[in-house]
């Protein structure tokens, strides 16, 4: 719409462009974040974790042991188990795989960059309902869990799945509420203008709006299934909950699907609570006009979210080796008896004040 | 350009990528299952019931809340993305809406449909 | 606009036209009702872009939010409680007010398509609602939601109430009392 | 643009399959399935429509009809379980001879 054929070459090159790198980051973040779960609780418990694996005399502290891993899942035997139901058991992974991928591609991961006579967004799914895009694709996770349980024709899967499903679609309805203030604080849904609006360092939605960044960190661990809320694939009890008869590259779809949803909630929290791409007490957006190199920001604001999305994935291991697993009636009456309260008073204390502000 | 196209990209990528790794299996790796591989895994104790007992119906209310509340929800950020232009008259409706769903909330809370013992 | 747009517009409009079919015979025809409920999923997706390509991204939005992410979720569960097993399908034996309605809505669907295909067509416009004046207005959410909050603010009242009741009644119906409860599994 | 038209034949199509499952099946479950088409193909009718005629009430109304939509699979479904809990089926043909 209202882009001449050359700015619309320009733009698709663009989307392919930014789409390849974003994917090839996605693509990176289960092997890393593999080593990084064993490595850490080794540092927190000292001991030193892998560090044997390298490349001939090179150690690098292990890493190489995610690579090792990778290649071994993938040419591993697949066992399906009996009276399983094939064609549901085959599509699951898929179900998890693509709603992560999707919701990943909706976050802006820098500024705009003004380049070939156009403005490129460094967002690739830029679409008017914002981040409700997000909400509603991530609806979809809860299908390749519930499917996975059901398919395996297995007591503690589908017991898993039907656990995790239940705890996912609970915290979703906290995790909405809980942005509902940033929407009535910078009136719009749009990611990027919401980053755009926390310029100011005191403007960032943690300050502006601390209740609500609680009930979405407590609900985005809830939603990605992971410590303390890890019921669903509690080993003492489920053996590995709903993906128990799942092997080889099937297993790897559902980490990556795993891993992928909690780096992108990981980079929607550094977005909508601290700042997104924007340093604190200094302007990104000028670097170019400074440095007198087009992109200058982009990377400096890519690496700026980065940065606060990693604090986000280390807090996610801090906090597995820190706090002991929740009863699932506890789980289920914190998120209903506690966070939708809690939600809904937050949306009307904040609107009456800001309506007390603005409108009086 | 249409926002939608990069959406189509994603999707079509996404579904391949799921797709290979769901696929890759039956191409790499040995097959020889046996009997006691491909038995649902409980520990090595040999099943007794088959996988779909009954489940609690719990599960089914706490669904059945969700997608009442999930509605609400949406109306709430219909209503944020109109607030500045609706100012008081725009809180004052959303509240008569959150008092009768609230009314539902403690209802339900009251009948004990969240308890999960 | 140009003679490419037109086509590709015209192609993926056919193009989900005829999946958004045939997911509709596969939700009606499959015999286990989770195929018939994955299939459904599939269905409201692809009717998601469909309201995409009308450019009416909220409606999109939330059509995969409540329906897809919600409401099949809770048609899995009760299948799954259930532990529904495939369904023999019976032939075609109707009684009379069965196969009235199919008949008459057979012929209403007929009759749309000769009507349209003859060239005596609805006289409607075909995409009047400007999406450059929408953007100016503010975005197509915002739009939906001023014309919700002012225009149908009984409507919308009365949606609570709806939902109200509809919690009452679910929980009415479907929670068993205390004291007749069989230990549950979980 | 498509004319509004495909979009009515589209949703005409959707609805006879609905209403076709809808009294076709003899499981409750895939009744209420059906109904959920059905309900779609008006959705679709709404969005095109007001489209066409150029305002958003239509897209309104969609919102309502799916508030309508989750409230009908909610009450629905817990009827249908509490029939099961009561018959120990879901199949119309033998809770019609239930009946009595």
């Amino acid at each position: 719409m209202g882009l001449t054929a050359d700015e619309f070459t320009i733009q698709f090159i663009a989307t392919l462009v930014k789409f390849a790198i974003v994917a090839g980051l996605l693509l990176q973040i289960p092997p890393v974040m593999v080593w990084v779960e064993r490595r850490v609780p080794a540092m927190m418990q000292r001991r030193k974790g892998p560090n044997r694996v390298g490349i001939f005399k090179w150690r690098i502290y292990g890493l190489m042991q995610s690579l090792a891993d990778t290649i071994k899942l993938i040419f591993k035997e697949e066992v399906v188990p009996e009276g399983a139901q094939k064609a549901f058991y085959h599509l699951a992974p898929v179900f998890s795989v693509f709603p992560a991928f999707l919701i990943a591609m909706a976050i802006p991961y820098g500024p705009d960059i003004h380049a070939f006579g156009t403005t490129i967004p460094l967002s690739i799914i830029r679409v008017d309902v914002g981040f409700l895009f997000i909400f509603a694709v991530s609806s979809l996770a809860v299908y390749g869990v519930t499917i996975a349980g059901w398919a395996s024709n297995n007591k503690y899967s589908l017991l898993g799945s039907l656990r995790a499903s239940a705890q996912m679609i609970s915290y979703e309805i906290p995790l909405g509420m809980s942005l509902i203030p940033i929407v009535l604080i910078y009136g719009t849904l749009d990611l990027n203008k919401i980053v755009e609006a926390q310029s100011h360092f005191w403007k960032w939605g943690v300050f502006l709006s601390p209740v609500s960044f609680l009930l979405f960190l407590i609900a985005m661990f809830a939603e990605t299934n992971r410590a303390p809320f890890d019921l669903a694939e509690a080993e003492g009890e489920l053996v590995a909950g709903f993906h128990t008869e799942y092997t080889s590259a099937k297993f790897a779809a559902f980490f990556l699907g795993e891993y992928v949803s909690m780096f992108v909630l990981s980079c929607l929290a550094s977005t909508v609570f601290f700042g997104g791409w924007q340093v604190p007490f200094f302007s990104v957006q000028k670097l170019d006009d400074l440095t007198g190199f087009i992109g200058v920001s982009a990377l400096i604001g890519h690496v700026t979210l980065m940065l606060k999305a990693t604090f986000f994935m280390w807090l996610y291991i801090w906090v597995r080796w820190t706090i002991p697993r929740f009863r699932y009636d506890q789980l289920m009456s914190l998120g209903w008896k506690y966070m939708i309260p809690l939600g809904l008073v937050n949306v009307v204390v904040t609107a009456v004040v800001i309506a007390a502000f603005r409108f009086s | 350009m249409n926002p939608y196209i990069p959406v189509l990209i994603v999707l079509i990528f996404g579904l391949t990528l799921g797709a290979i790794l769901s696929g890759l299996a039956a191409f790499l790796g040995p097959k020889n299952p046996r009997p006691e591989k491909i038995d649902p895994y409980e520990c090595g104790v040999p099943k007794v019931t088959g996988a779909n007992e009954k489940m609690s119906v719990k599960f089914y209310l706490t669904a059945i809340l969700f997608i009442l509340f999930d509605i609400e929800t949406i109306f709430l950020y219909l209503w944020a993305k109109a607030f500045p232009q609706l100012g008081w008259f725009g809180v004052a409706e959303v509240m008569v809406f959150m008092v009768i769903l609230v009314a539902g909330y403690i209802y339900v809370v009251k009948r004990g449909a969240l308890e999960w013992d | 606009m140009s003679d490419f747009s037109l086509l590709m517009t015209h192609g993926v409009f056919h193009l989900f036209a005829a999946l958004i079919t045939l997911c509709s015979v596969l939700v009606v025809m499959s015999k286990h009702p989770v195929k018939s409920a994955v299939f459904l999923v599939v269905d409201l997706f692809l009717l998601a872009g469909l309201y995409a390509t009308l450019d009416s991204h909220f409606v999109a939005a939330i059509q995969v939010l409540v329906y897809a992410g919600a409401i099949v979720v809770l048609f899995l569960f009760v299948i799954m409680l259930l532990n529904l097993q495939p369904e023999q399908l019976r032939g075609l034996k109707f009684s009379a007010v069965e196969a009235g309605t199919l008949v008459i809505s057979l012929v209403g669907f007929l009759i749309t398509v000769v009507a349209t295909f003859k060239g005596d067509q609805t006289g409607l416009g075909d995409g009047s609602l400007d999406p450059v004046a929408i953007e100016a207005a503010g975005g197509n959410t915002y739009v939906v939601a001023m014309k919700l909050l002012t225009n149908y603010i009984w409507p919308f009242e009365l949606a609570s109430v709806l939902i109200l009741m509809a919690i009452v009644a679910a929980v009415v119906i479907a929670k068993k009392d205390k004291k007749k409860t069989s230990a549950p599994i979980s | 643009m498509v004319p509004v038209d495909f979009y009515f034949v589209l949703a005409c199509l959707i609805f006879s399959l609905g209403l076709f499952g809808a009294l076709f099946r003899r499981n409750l479950i895939m009744v209420l399935m059906s109904i959920e088409l059905m309900l779609n193909a008006v959705n679709l009718v709404f969005v095109a429509a007001g489209r066409a005629i150029g305002n958003v009430d239509g897209q309104v109304m969609v919102l309502f009809v799916i508030t309508v939509a989750a409230c009908e699979a909610a009450v629905g479904l817990a009827m249908v379980i509490a029939l099961f809990r009561k018959y120990g089926t879901v199949n119309t043909d033998i809770l019609r001879l239930l009946r009595g």
